[in-house]
Protein backbone atom coordinates (compact mmCIF):
# COMPACT_ATOMS: atom_id res chain seq x y z
CA UNK A 1 0.00 0.00 0.00
CA UNK A 2 1.61 3.17 -1.18
CA UNK A 3 1.46 6.67 0.19
CA UNK A 4 -1.05 7.91 -2.40
CA UNK A 5 -3.34 4.99 -1.60
CA UNK A 6 -3.33 5.93 2.06
CA UNK A 7 -4.07 9.58 1.29
CA UNK A 8 -6.91 8.54 -1.04
CA UNK A 9 -8.39 6.20 1.56
CA UNK A 10 -8.37 8.95 4.18
CA UNK A 11 -10.08 11.36 1.77
CA UNK A 12 -12.74 8.80 0.86
CA UNK A 13 -13.31 7.95 4.53
CA UNK A 14 -13.87 11.64 5.33
CA UNK A 15 -16.31 11.91 2.46
CA UNK A 16 -18.27 8.87 3.56
CA UNK A 17 -18.39 10.23 7.10
CA UNK A 18 -19.81 13.56 5.89
CA UNK A 19 -22.38 11.70 3.79
CA UNK A 20 -23.55 9.87 6.88
CA UNK A 21 -23.72 13.13 8.88
CA UNK A 22 -25.78 14.76 6.16
CA UNK A 23 -28.22 11.88 6.07
CA UNK A 24 -28.54 11.89 9.86
CA UNK A 25 -29.22 15.62 9.70
CA UNK A 26 -31.84 15.05 7.05
CA UNK A 27 -33.63 12.62 9.33
CA UNK A 28 -33.30 14.60 12.58
CA UNK A 29 -33.91 18.23 11.66
CA UNK A 30 -37.47 19.55 11.92
CA UNK A 31 -38.55 21.10 8.60
CA UNK A 32 -37.84 21.01 4.86
CA UNK A 33 -35.47 23.96 4.78
CA UNK A 34 -33.29 22.73 7.62
CA UNK A 35 -33.20 19.25 6.14
CA UNK A 36 -32.20 20.72 2.80
CA UNK A 37 -29.40 22.70 4.46
CA UNK A 38 -27.88 19.69 6.21
CA UNK A 39 -28.42 17.32 3.32
CA UNK A 40 -27.08 19.54 0.57
CA UNK A 41 -23.97 20.84 2.30
CA UNK A 42 -22.78 17.55 3.74
CA UNK A 43 -23.66 15.28 0.86
CA UNK A 44 -22.18 17.62 -1.75
CA UNK A 45 -18.89 17.83 0.09
CA UNK A 46 -19.02 14.11 0.86
CA UNK A 47 -19.52 13.06 -2.73
CA UNK A 48 -16.91 15.53 -3.97
CA UNK A 49 -14.43 14.09 -1.48
CA UNK A 50 -15.23 10.53 -2.56
CA UNK A 51 -14.66 11.54 -6.18
CA UNK A 52 -11.41 13.32 -5.28
CA UNK A 53 -10.26 10.23 -3.43
CA UNK A 54 -11.12 8.16 -6.48
CA UNK A 55 -9.07 10.53 -8.62
CA UNK A 56 -6.13 10.19 -6.24
CA UNK A 57 -6.28 6.40 -5.94
CA UNK A 58 -7.22 5.33 -9.47
CA UNK A 59 -4.46 3.95 -11.66
CA UNK A 60 -6.03 4.83 -15.03
CA UNK A 61 -6.06 8.39 -16.34
CA UNK A 62 -9.62 8.28 -17.80
CA UNK A 63 -11.06 7.43 -14.39
CA UNK A 64 -9.19 10.34 -12.83
CA UNK A 65 -10.30 12.87 -15.39
CA UNK A 66 -13.91 11.73 -15.29
CA UNK A 67 -13.89 11.80 -11.49
CA UNK A 68 -12.73 15.42 -11.56
CA UNK A 69 -15.39 16.31 -14.14
CA UNK A 70 -18.06 14.59 -12.08
CA UNK A 71 -16.95 16.42 -8.92
CA UNK A 72 -17.18 19.76 -10.72
CA UNK A 73 -20.62 18.88 -12.04
CA UNK A 74 -21.92 17.89 -8.60
CA UNK A 75 -20.40 21.04 -7.09
CA UNK A 76 -22.26 23.24 -9.56
CA UNK A 77 -25.61 21.47 -9.78
CA UNK A 78 -26.29 20.24 -6.27
CA UNK A 79 -26.69 23.72 -4.66
CA UNK A 80 -28.82 24.74 -7.63
CA UNK A 81 -31.16 21.81 -7.10
CA UNK A 82 -31.36 22.69 -3.40
CA UNK A 83 -32.21 26.29 -4.24
CA UNK A 84 -34.93 25.23 -6.68
CA UNK A 85 -36.43 22.87 -4.12
CA UNK A 86 -36.38 25.43 -1.33
CA UNK A 87 -38.04 28.02 -3.53
CA UNK A 88 -40.65 25.52 -4.71
CA UNK A 89 -41.40 24.49 -1.14
CA UNK A 90 -41.78 28.07 0.05
CA UNK A 91 -43.87 29.10 -2.95
CA UNK A 92 -46.15 26.09 -2.56
CA UNK A 93 -46.88 27.23 0.97
CA UNK A 94 -44.90 24.89 3.20
CA UNK A 95 -44.61 26.63 6.56
CA UNK A 96 -41.40 27.04 8.45
CA UNK A 97 -40.86 25.16 11.70
CA UNK A 98 -43.01 26.67 14.46
CA UNK A 99 -39.98 27.83 16.46
CA UNK A 100 -38.54 29.79 13.54
CA UNK A 101 -37.81 33.40 14.32
CA UNK A 102 -38.45 35.14 11.02
CA UNK A 103 -40.05 34.76 7.63
CA UNK A 104 -39.32 37.74 5.44
CA UNK A 105 -40.03 35.86 2.24
CA UNK A 106 -41.63 37.82 -0.56
CA UNK A 107 -42.24 36.46 -3.97
CA UNK A 108 -40.52 37.95 -6.97
CA UNK A 109 -42.61 39.82 -9.55
CA UNK B 1 -52.07 36.29 -7.36
CA UNK B 2 -49.72 36.31 -10.25
CA UNK B 3 -50.04 32.88 -11.82
CA UNK B 4 -46.84 31.74 -13.54
CA UNK B 5 -47.37 30.29 -16.96
CA UNK B 6 -45.67 27.14 -18.18
CA UNK B 7 -43.92 29.26 -20.77
CA UNK B 8 -41.95 31.03 -18.04
CA UNK B 9 -38.81 29.61 -16.56
CA UNK B 10 -37.58 29.03 -13.04
CA UNK B 11 -35.56 31.45 -10.94
CA UNK B 12 -32.51 33.31 -12.17
CA UNK B 13 -29.98 30.98 -10.53
CA UNK B 14 -31.47 27.88 -12.12
CA UNK B 15 -31.64 29.59 -15.51
CA UNK B 16 -28.02 30.69 -15.38
CA UNK B 17 -26.71 27.32 -14.27
CA UNK B 18 -28.80 25.66 -16.97
CA UNK B 19 -27.14 27.96 -19.49
CA UNK B 20 -23.74 26.80 -18.25
CA UNK B 21 -24.33 23.06 -18.33
CA UNK B 22 -26.73 22.47 -21.22
CA UNK B 23 -24.07 22.41 -23.94
CA UNK B 24 -21.91 20.00 -22.01
CA UNK B 25 -24.82 17.65 -21.41
CA UNK B 26 -25.66 17.63 -25.12
CA UNK B 27 -22.02 17.00 -26.04
CA UNK B 28 -21.89 14.18 -23.50
CA UNK B 29 -24.93 12.61 -25.13
CA UNK B 30 -23.24 12.79 -28.52
CA UNK B 31 -20.11 11.22 -27.02
CA UNK B 32 -22.15 8.31 -25.67
CA UNK B 33 -23.83 7.86 -29.07
CA UNK B 34 -20.61 7.96 -31.08
CA UNK B 35 -18.64 5.64 -28.80
CA UNK B 36 -21.49 3.17 -28.40
CA UNK B 37 -19.51 0.37 -30.01
CA UNK B 38 -16.46 0.83 -27.75
CA UNK B 39 -17.98 1.52 -24.34
CA UNK B 40 -21.34 0.69 -22.76
CA UNK B 41 -24.01 2.99 -24.04
CA UNK B 42 -25.01 3.54 -27.60
CA UNK B 43 -27.90 5.01 -29.50
CA UNK B 44 -30.61 4.74 -26.93
CA UNK B 45 -28.77 5.88 -23.81
CA UNK B 46 -26.97 8.66 -25.65
CA UNK B 47 -30.24 9.81 -27.13
CA UNK B 48 -31.78 9.92 -23.67
CA UNK B 49 -28.94 12.11 -22.39
CA UNK B 50 -29.16 14.44 -25.38
CA UNK B 51 -32.91 14.69 -24.82
CA UNK B 52 -32.19 15.47 -21.15
CA UNK B 53 -30.31 18.59 -22.26
CA UNK B 54 -33.38 19.87 -24.10
CA UNK B 55 -35.70 18.85 -21.27
CA UNK B 56 -33.45 20.88 -18.97
CA UNK B 57 -33.94 23.90 -21.22
CA UNK B 58 -37.69 23.27 -21.22
CA UNK B 59 -37.79 23.10 -17.43
CA UNK B 60 -35.43 25.90 -16.53
CA UNK B 61 -35.89 28.45 -19.26
CA UNK B 62 -39.49 27.82 -20.09
CA UNK B 63 -41.40 26.63 -23.12
CA UNK B 64 -40.75 29.69 -25.21
CA UNK B 65 -36.99 29.40 -24.98
CA UNK B 66 -37.20 25.67 -25.61
CA UNK B 67 -39.30 26.31 -28.68
CA UNK B 68 -36.70 28.79 -29.93
CA UNK B 69 -33.86 26.35 -29.30
CA UNK B 70 -35.45 23.18 -30.61
CA UNK B 71 -38.88 23.67 -32.12
CA UNK B 72 -41.42 20.90 -32.04
CA UNK B 73 -41.50 20.98 -35.79
CA UNK B 74 -37.77 20.31 -35.94
CA UNK B 75 -38.14 17.59 -33.32
CA UNK B 76 -40.85 15.88 -35.36
CA UNK B 77 -38.70 16.06 -38.49
CA UNK B 78 -35.66 14.73 -36.66
CA UNK B 79 -37.77 11.92 -35.28
CA UNK B 80 -38.75 10.77 -38.76
CA UNK B 81 -35.28 11.39 -40.16
CA UNK B 82 -33.69 9.14 -37.53
CA UNK B 83 -35.97 6.23 -38.35
CA UNK B 84 -35.51 6.74 -42.08
CA UNK B 85 -31.72 6.82 -41.78
CA UNK B 86 -31.77 3.62 -39.77
CA UNK B 87 -34.02 1.92 -42.33
CA UNK B 88 -31.95 3.23 -45.22
CA UNK B 89 -28.82 1.71 -43.70
CA UNK B 90 -30.63 -1.61 -43.32
CA UNK B 91 -31.82 -1.50 -46.95
CA UNK B 92 -28.32 -0.57 -48.13
CA UNK B 93 -27.14 -3.71 -46.39
CA UNK B 94 -29.75 -5.67 -48.33
CA UNK B 95 -28.69 -4.09 -51.60
CA UNK B 96 -24.91 -4.19 -51.22
CA UNK B 97 -24.28 -7.30 -49.17
CA UNK B 98 -27.41 -9.34 -49.69
CA UNK B 99 -28.78 -9.40 -46.16
CA UNK B 100 -31.04 -7.03 -44.31
CA UNK B 101 -28.86 -5.06 -41.84
CA UNK B 102 -25.65 -6.55 -43.25
CA UNK B 103 -22.52 -4.67 -42.26
CA UNK B 104 -21.47 -3.84 -45.81
CA UNK B 105 -18.55 -1.58 -44.99
CA UNK B 106 -15.96 -3.87 -43.42
CA UNK B 107 -12.88 -2.32 -41.96
CA UNK B 108 -9.41 -3.57 -41.24
CA UNK B 109 -9.51 -5.99 -38.26
CA UNK B 110 -6.11 -4.68 -37.12
CA UNK B 111 -7.55 -1.24 -36.41
CA UNK B 112 -9.71 -2.29 -33.50
CA UNK B 113 -10.90 -0.04 -30.69
CA UNK B 114 -10.94 3.13 -32.73
CA UNK B 115 -13.87 5.26 -33.76
CA UNK B 116 -14.20 3.96 -37.33
CA UNK B 117 -13.48 0.31 -36.69
CA UNK B 118 -16.90 -1.27 -36.81
CA UNK B 119 -18.35 -0.45 -40.18
CA UNK B 120 -21.92 0.80 -40.09
CA UNK B 121 -22.64 0.36 -36.38
CA UNK B 122 -21.84 3.98 -35.34
CA UNK B 123 -24.05 5.26 -38.13
CA UNK B 124 -26.93 3.04 -37.02
CA UNK B 125 -26.35 4.37 -33.53
CA UNK B 126 -26.57 7.92 -34.81
CA UNK B 127 -29.94 7.18 -36.40
CA UNK B 128 -31.26 5.60 -33.22
CA UNK B 129 -29.86 8.45 -31.13
CA UNK B 130 -31.55 11.11 -33.25
CA UNK B 131 -34.83 9.24 -33.10
CA UNK B 132 -34.73 8.70 -29.33
CA UNK B 133 -33.63 12.27 -28.60
CA UNK B 134 -36.42 13.84 -30.62
CA UNK B 135 -39.11 11.42 -29.43
CA UNK B 136 -38.29 11.83 -25.75
CA UNK B 137 -38.17 15.59 -26.11
CA UNK B 138 -41.60 15.54 -27.71
CA UNK B 139 -42.89 13.29 -24.93
CA UNK B 140 -41.58 15.77 -22.35
CA UNK B 141 -43.18 18.67 -24.23
CA UNK B 142 -46.55 16.93 -24.31
CA UNK B 143 -46.37 15.89 -20.66
CA UNK B 144 -45.32 19.34 -19.47
CA UNK B 145 -48.75 20.70 -20.36
CA UNK B 146 -47.73 23.36 -22.79
CA UNK B 147 -50.16 22.17 -25.41
CA UNK B 148 -51.53 25.69 -25.42
CA UNK B 149 -48.39 26.82 -27.23
CA UNK B 150 -49.39 26.39 -30.84
CA UNK B 151 -47.42 25.50 -33.90
CA UNK B 152 -46.54 28.53 -36.03
CA UNK B 153 -48.78 27.64 -38.93
CA UNK B 154 -51.98 27.24 -36.93
CA UNK B 155 -51.59 30.09 -34.48
CA UNK B 156 -53.96 32.97 -34.70
CA UNK B 157 -52.84 35.30 -31.96
CA UNK B 158 -50.09 35.60 -29.41
CA UNK B 159 -49.09 32.13 -28.17
CA UNK B 160 -49.90 31.63 -24.56
CA UNK C 1 -18.19 35.73 -29.38
CA UNK C 2 -20.35 33.74 -27.04
CA UNK C 3 -20.37 30.86 -29.48
CA UNK C 4 -16.61 30.91 -29.91
CA UNK C 5 -16.06 30.60 -26.16
CA UNK C 6 -18.62 27.80 -25.96
CA UNK C 7 -16.96 26.00 -28.86
CA UNK C 8 -13.52 26.12 -27.25
CA UNK C 9 -14.85 24.92 -23.90
CA UNK C 10 -16.81 22.10 -25.52
CA UNK C 11 -13.80 20.95 -27.47
CA UNK C 12 -11.69 20.88 -24.29
CA UNK C 13 -14.43 18.84 -22.63
CA UNK C 14 -14.37 16.40 -25.54
CA UNK C 15 -10.59 16.01 -25.32
CA UNK C 16 -10.89 15.22 -21.62
CA UNK C 17 -13.68 12.70 -22.28
CA UNK C 18 -11.81 10.81 -24.99
CA UNK C 19 -8.52 10.74 -23.14
CA UNK C 20 -6.96 7.31 -23.53
CA UNK C 21 -4.77 5.41 -21.13
CA UNK C 22 -2.14 4.77 -23.80
CA UNK C 23 -0.44 7.55 -25.76
CA UNK C 24 -2.69 8.42 -28.72
CA UNK C 25 -1.75 7.01 -32.11
CA UNK C 26 -2.80 8.06 -35.62
CA UNK C 27 -6.37 6.86 -34.98
CA UNK C 28 -6.68 9.70 -32.49
CA UNK C 29 -7.25 12.02 -35.44
CA UNK C 30 -10.67 10.39 -35.86
CA UNK C 31 -11.53 11.29 -32.28
CA UNK C 32 -10.42 14.87 -32.74
CA UNK C 33 -12.36 15.21 -35.98
CA UNK C 34 -15.52 13.78 -34.42
CA UNK C 35 -15.00 16.15 -31.50
CA UNK C 36 -14.75 19.17 -33.77
CA UNK C 37 -17.89 18.13 -35.62
CA UNK C 38 -19.83 17.43 -32.42
CA UNK C 39 -18.75 20.68 -30.79
CA UNK C 40 -19.78 22.60 -33.88
CA UNK C 41 -23.16 20.87 -33.88
CA UNK C 42 -23.74 21.62 -30.19
CA UNK C 43 -22.62 25.22 -30.59
CA UNK C 44 -25.06 25.63 -33.43
CA UNK C 45 -27.88 23.96 -31.51
CA UNK C 46 -27.74 25.59 -28.09
CA UNK C 47 -25.28 28.48 -28.38
CA UNK C 48 -26.61 31.97 -27.81
CA UNK C 49 -25.77 34.67 -30.27
CA UNK C 50 -25.19 37.57 -27.94
CA UNK C 51 -24.39 38.22 -24.34
CA UNK C 52 -20.86 37.49 -23.28
CA UNK C 53 -18.02 39.74 -24.24
CA UNK C 54 -14.70 38.17 -25.08
CA UNK C 55 -12.54 40.67 -23.19
CA UNK C 56 -13.21 39.39 -19.65
CA UNK C 57 -12.19 35.88 -20.72
CA UNK C 58 -8.75 37.09 -21.71
CA UNK C 59 -7.84 38.79 -18.44
CA UNK C 60 -5.54 36.46 -16.53
CA UNK C 61 -6.13 38.13 -13.17
CA UNK C 62 -9.72 36.85 -13.22
CA UNK C 63 -8.47 33.26 -13.40
CA UNK C 64 -6.02 33.94 -10.58
CA UNK C 65 -8.82 35.32 -8.41
CA UNK C 66 -10.99 32.33 -9.35
CA UNK C 67 -8.33 29.96 -8.05
CA UNK C 68 -7.99 31.95 -4.82
CA UNK C 69 -11.77 31.98 -4.51
CA UNK C 70 -11.89 28.22 -4.95
CA UNK C 71 -9.66 27.71 -1.93
CA UNK C 72 -11.52 30.28 0.16
CA UNK C 73 -14.78 28.53 -0.74
CA UNK C 74 -13.26 25.15 0.16
CA UNK C 75 -12.41 26.46 3.64
CA UNK C 76 -15.97 27.74 4.09
CA UNK C 77 -17.46 24.47 2.86
CA UNK C 78 -15.44 22.47 5.37
CA UNK C 79 -16.43 24.90 8.12
CA UNK C 80 -20.06 24.56 7.03
CA UNK C 81 -19.87 20.81 7.31
CA UNK C 82 -18.35 20.90 10.77
CA UNK C 83 -21.07 23.38 11.72
CA UNK C 84 -23.81 21.06 10.46
CA UNK C 85 -22.18 18.12 12.23
CA UNK C 86 -22.19 20.09 15.49
CA UNK C 87 -25.83 21.09 15.16
CA UNK C 88 -26.99 17.64 14.13
CA UNK C 89 -25.11 15.63 16.73
CA UNK C 90 -25.81 18.00 19.63
CA UNK C 91 -28.68 16.44 21.64
CA UNK C 92 -30.53 19.76 22.02
CA UNK C 93 -30.10 20.77 18.35
CA UNK C 94 -29.12 24.46 18.68
CA UNK C 95 -31.00 25.85 15.72
CA UNK C 96 -32.91 29.12 15.35
CA UNK C 97 -34.03 29.09 11.73
CA UNK C 98 -35.69 31.77 9.67
CA UNK C 99 -35.80 33.35 6.24
CA UNK C 100 -34.09 36.72 6.12
CA UNK C 101 -33.73 39.28 3.38
CA UNK C 102 -30.39 40.58 2.13
CA UNK C 103 -29.44 42.75 -0.76
CA UNK C 104 -26.58 42.14 -3.20
CA UNK C 105 -24.93 44.74 -5.35
CA UNK C 106 -23.86 42.25 -8.05
CA UNK C 107 -25.47 42.84 -11.43
CA UNK C 108 -24.40 40.06 -13.80
CA UNK C 109 -26.60 36.92 -13.81
CA UNK C 110 -23.53 34.71 -13.70
CA UNK C 111 -22.19 36.50 -10.63
CA UNK C 112 -25.57 36.28 -8.94
CA UNK C 113 -25.87 32.57 -9.67
CA UNK C 114 -22.37 31.95 -8.33
CA UNK C 115 -23.22 33.96 -5.24
CA UNK C 116 -26.37 31.94 -4.68
CA UNK C 117 -24.56 28.64 -5.00
CA UNK C 118 -21.75 29.86 -2.75
CA UNK C 119 -24.08 30.88 0.05
CA UNK C 120 -25.90 27.58 -0.27
CA UNK C 121 -22.61 25.83 0.39
CA UNK C 122 -21.33 28.12 3.14
CA UNK C 123 -22.12 27.74 6.85
CA UNK C 124 -25.76 27.81 7.85
CA UNK C 125 -27.30 29.56 4.87
CA UNK C 126 -29.42 28.48 1.90
CA UNK C 127 -30.45 30.71 -0.98
CA UNK C 128 -34.23 30.55 -1.42
CA UNK C 129 -34.99 33.25 -3.99
CA UNK C 130 -33.48 36.20 -5.81
CA UNK C 131 -35.34 39.15 -7.27
CA UNK C 132 -34.58 41.43 -10.17
CA UNK C 133 -33.37 44.27 -7.96
CA UNK C 134 -30.86 42.07 -6.12
CA UNK C 135 -32.91 41.23 -3.06
CA UNK C 136 -32.14 37.70 -1.94
CA UNK C 137 -34.15 35.53 0.40
CA UNK C 138 -31.82 33.44 2.51
CA UNK C 139 -32.78 30.68 4.88
CA UNK C 140 -30.50 30.93 7.88
CA UNK C 141 -30.19 28.03 10.28
CA UNK C 142 -29.20 30.24 13.21
CA UNK C 143 -30.51 33.76 12.70
CA UNK C 144 -28.24 36.33 14.29
CA UNK C 145 -29.67 39.48 12.81
CA UNK C 146 -32.94 40.46 11.19
CA UNK C 147 -31.61 43.74 9.83
CA UNK C 148 -31.09 43.71 6.08
CA UNK C 149 -27.72 45.48 6.05
CA UNK C 150 -26.28 43.63 9.01
CA UNK C 151 -27.40 40.22 7.75
CA UNK C 152 -25.92 41.13 4.40
CA UNK C 153 -22.61 41.91 6.04
CA UNK C 154 -22.65 38.56 7.83
CA UNK C 155 -23.78 36.42 4.89
CA UNK C 156 -22.72 37.74 1.53
CA UNK C 157 -20.04 40.41 1.83
CA UNK C 158 -17.20 37.92 2.01
CA UNK C 159 -18.19 36.42 -1.35
CA UNK C 160 -19.31 39.59 -3.11
CA UNK C 161 -15.82 41.02 -2.91
CA UNK C 162 -14.31 38.06 -4.79
CA UNK C 163 -17.12 37.62 -7.28
CA UNK C 164 -16.96 41.26 -8.27
CA UNK C 165 -13.37 40.71 -9.30
CA UNK C 166 -14.04 37.42 -11.09
CA UNK C 167 -17.35 37.76 -12.90
CA UNK C 168 -18.48 41.38 -12.99
CA UNK D 1 -6.61 -3.79 4.24
CA UNK D 2 -8.11 -1.71 1.40
CA UNK D 3 -10.71 -4.43 0.85
CA UNK D 4 -11.92 -4.13 4.45
CA UNK D 5 -11.99 -0.35 4.16
CA UNK D 6 -14.04 -0.51 0.96
CA UNK D 7 -16.49 -2.96 2.55
CA UNK D 8 -16.88 -0.52 5.45
CA UNK D 9 -17.43 2.44 3.12
CA UNK D 10 -20.07 0.51 1.21
CA UNK D 11 -21.85 -0.39 4.42
CA UNK D 12 -21.91 3.24 5.57
CA UNK D 13 -23.17 4.44 2.20
CA UNK D 14 -25.91 1.80 2.32
CA UNK D 15 -26.87 3.16 5.72
CA UNK D 16 -27.10 6.63 4.13
CA UNK D 17 -29.40 5.22 1.45
CA UNK D 18 -31.59 3.65 4.14
CA UNK D 19 -31.82 7.00 5.96
CA UNK D 20 -32.83 8.69 2.69
CA UNK D 21 -35.44 6.00 2.08
CA UNK D 22 -36.75 6.56 5.60
CA UNK D 23 -37.18 10.26 4.80
CA UNK D 24 -38.89 9.43 1.51
CA UNK D 25 -41.29 7.02 3.19
CA UNK D 26 -41.96 9.11 6.27
CA UNK D 27 -41.67 12.75 5.16
CA UNK D 28 -44.87 14.53 6.06
CA UNK D 29 -45.02 16.74 2.96
CA UNK D 30 -44.15 16.34 -0.70
CA UNK D 31 -41.04 18.59 -0.56
CA UNK D 32 -39.68 16.43 2.26
CA UNK D 33 -39.84 13.39 0.05
CA UNK D 34 -38.26 15.30 -2.80
CA UNK D 35 -35.35 16.25 -0.55
CA UNK D 36 -34.89 12.57 0.17
CA UNK D 37 -34.88 11.73 -3.54
CA UNK D 38 -32.35 14.47 -4.31
CA UNK D 39 -29.94 13.39 -1.58
CA UNK D 40 -30.33 9.73 -2.51
CA UNK D 41 -29.35 10.53 -6.08
CA UNK D 42 -26.23 12.34 -4.95
CA UNK D 43 -25.21 9.52 -2.61
CA UNK D 44 -25.51 7.01 -5.44
CA UNK D 45 -22.98 9.05 -7.46
CA UNK D 46 -20.46 8.40 -4.69
CA UNK D 47 -21.40 4.73 -4.80
CA UNK D 48 -20.66 4.54 -8.53
CA UNK D 49 -17.29 6.22 -7.98
CA UNK D 50 -16.34 3.67 -5.31
CA UNK D 51 -17.46 0.82 -7.56
CA UNK D 52 -15.39 2.20 -10.42
CA UNK D 53 -12.37 2.45 -8.14
CA UNK D 54 -12.72 -1.12 -6.87
CA UNK D 55 -13.32 -2.73 -10.25
CA UNK D 56 -11.01 -0.44 -12.25
CA UNK D 57 -13.58 -0.03 -15.04
CA UNK D 58 -13.74 3.51 -16.36
CA UNK D 59 -17.24 3.18 -17.81
CA UNK D 60 -18.65 3.14 -14.29
CA UNK D 61 -17.53 6.77 -14.06
CA UNK D 62 -19.78 7.42 -17.05
CA UNK D 63 -22.60 5.93 -15.02
CA UNK D 64 -21.75 8.29 -12.14
CA UNK D 65 -21.81 11.33 -14.44
CA UNK D 66 -25.11 10.33 -16.00
CA UNK D 67 -26.59 9.65 -12.59
CA UNK D 68 -25.59 13.11 -11.32
CA UNK D 69 -27.15 14.67 -14.40
CA UNK D 70 -30.41 12.75 -14.31
CA UNK D 71 -30.79 13.32 -10.58
CA UNK D 72 -30.35 17.07 -11.12
CA UNK D 73 -32.94 17.20 -13.89
CA UNK D 74 -35.34 15.03 -11.92
CA UNK D 75 -35.11 17.31 -8.90
CA UNK D 76 -35.72 20.36 -11.07
CA UNK D 77 -38.77 18.69 -12.60
CA UNK D 78 -40.20 17.84 -9.19
CA UNK D 79 -39.53 21.35 -7.90
CA UNK D 80 -41.21 22.85 -10.90
CA UNK D 81 -44.22 20.61 -10.46
CA UNK D 82 -44.54 21.72 -6.82
CA UNK D 83 -44.59 25.36 -7.87
CA UNK D 84 -47.22 24.83 -10.57
CA UNK D 85 -49.40 22.61 -8.48
CA UNK D 86 -49.81 25.39 -5.95
CA UNK D 87 -50.37 28.10 -8.50
CA UNK D 88 -52.95 26.22 -10.53
CA UNK D 89 -55.08 25.22 -7.57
Amino acid sequence: MTMTDQVGLVIIATGVLFDLLGCIGMVRLPDVYNRLQAGTKCVTLGVCLILTGTAVMADATPIRLKAVLCALFVLITSPTAAHALARAARVSGIRLWEKSVADQFARSK
Amino acid sequence: MNVPRPSEGMSLIVRTVCGWVKGFILLYGIYIILYGHLTPGGGFSGGVIAAAAFVLILLAEGARSAEATFSRQAAASGDCLGVLAFLALALLGLLLAGTFFANFWTTDPAARFTLLSSGMIPFCNMGIGLKVCCSLYLVAVVLSGIRQLRFPQDTKGEPR
Amino acid sequence: MNRLILFVLLFLFWVVLTWTAVPPGPAYLQDVGAGLAAALLVTWAVGEKSGTRLAPWLQPQRYAWAIVYFFVLAVYVIKANLDVAYRVLHPAMPIRPGIVRVKTRLRQPAARAALGNSITLCPGTLAVDIHEDGTMMVHWIYVRSLDEAEAGRMIISRFEWFLEKILE
Amino acid sequence: MPQTAFALFTAVLLLCCVLCLYRIARGPTAPDRTVGIDILGTVVVGFCALLSLVTGKDYLMNVALVWALVSFIGTLALARRLEWQHDND
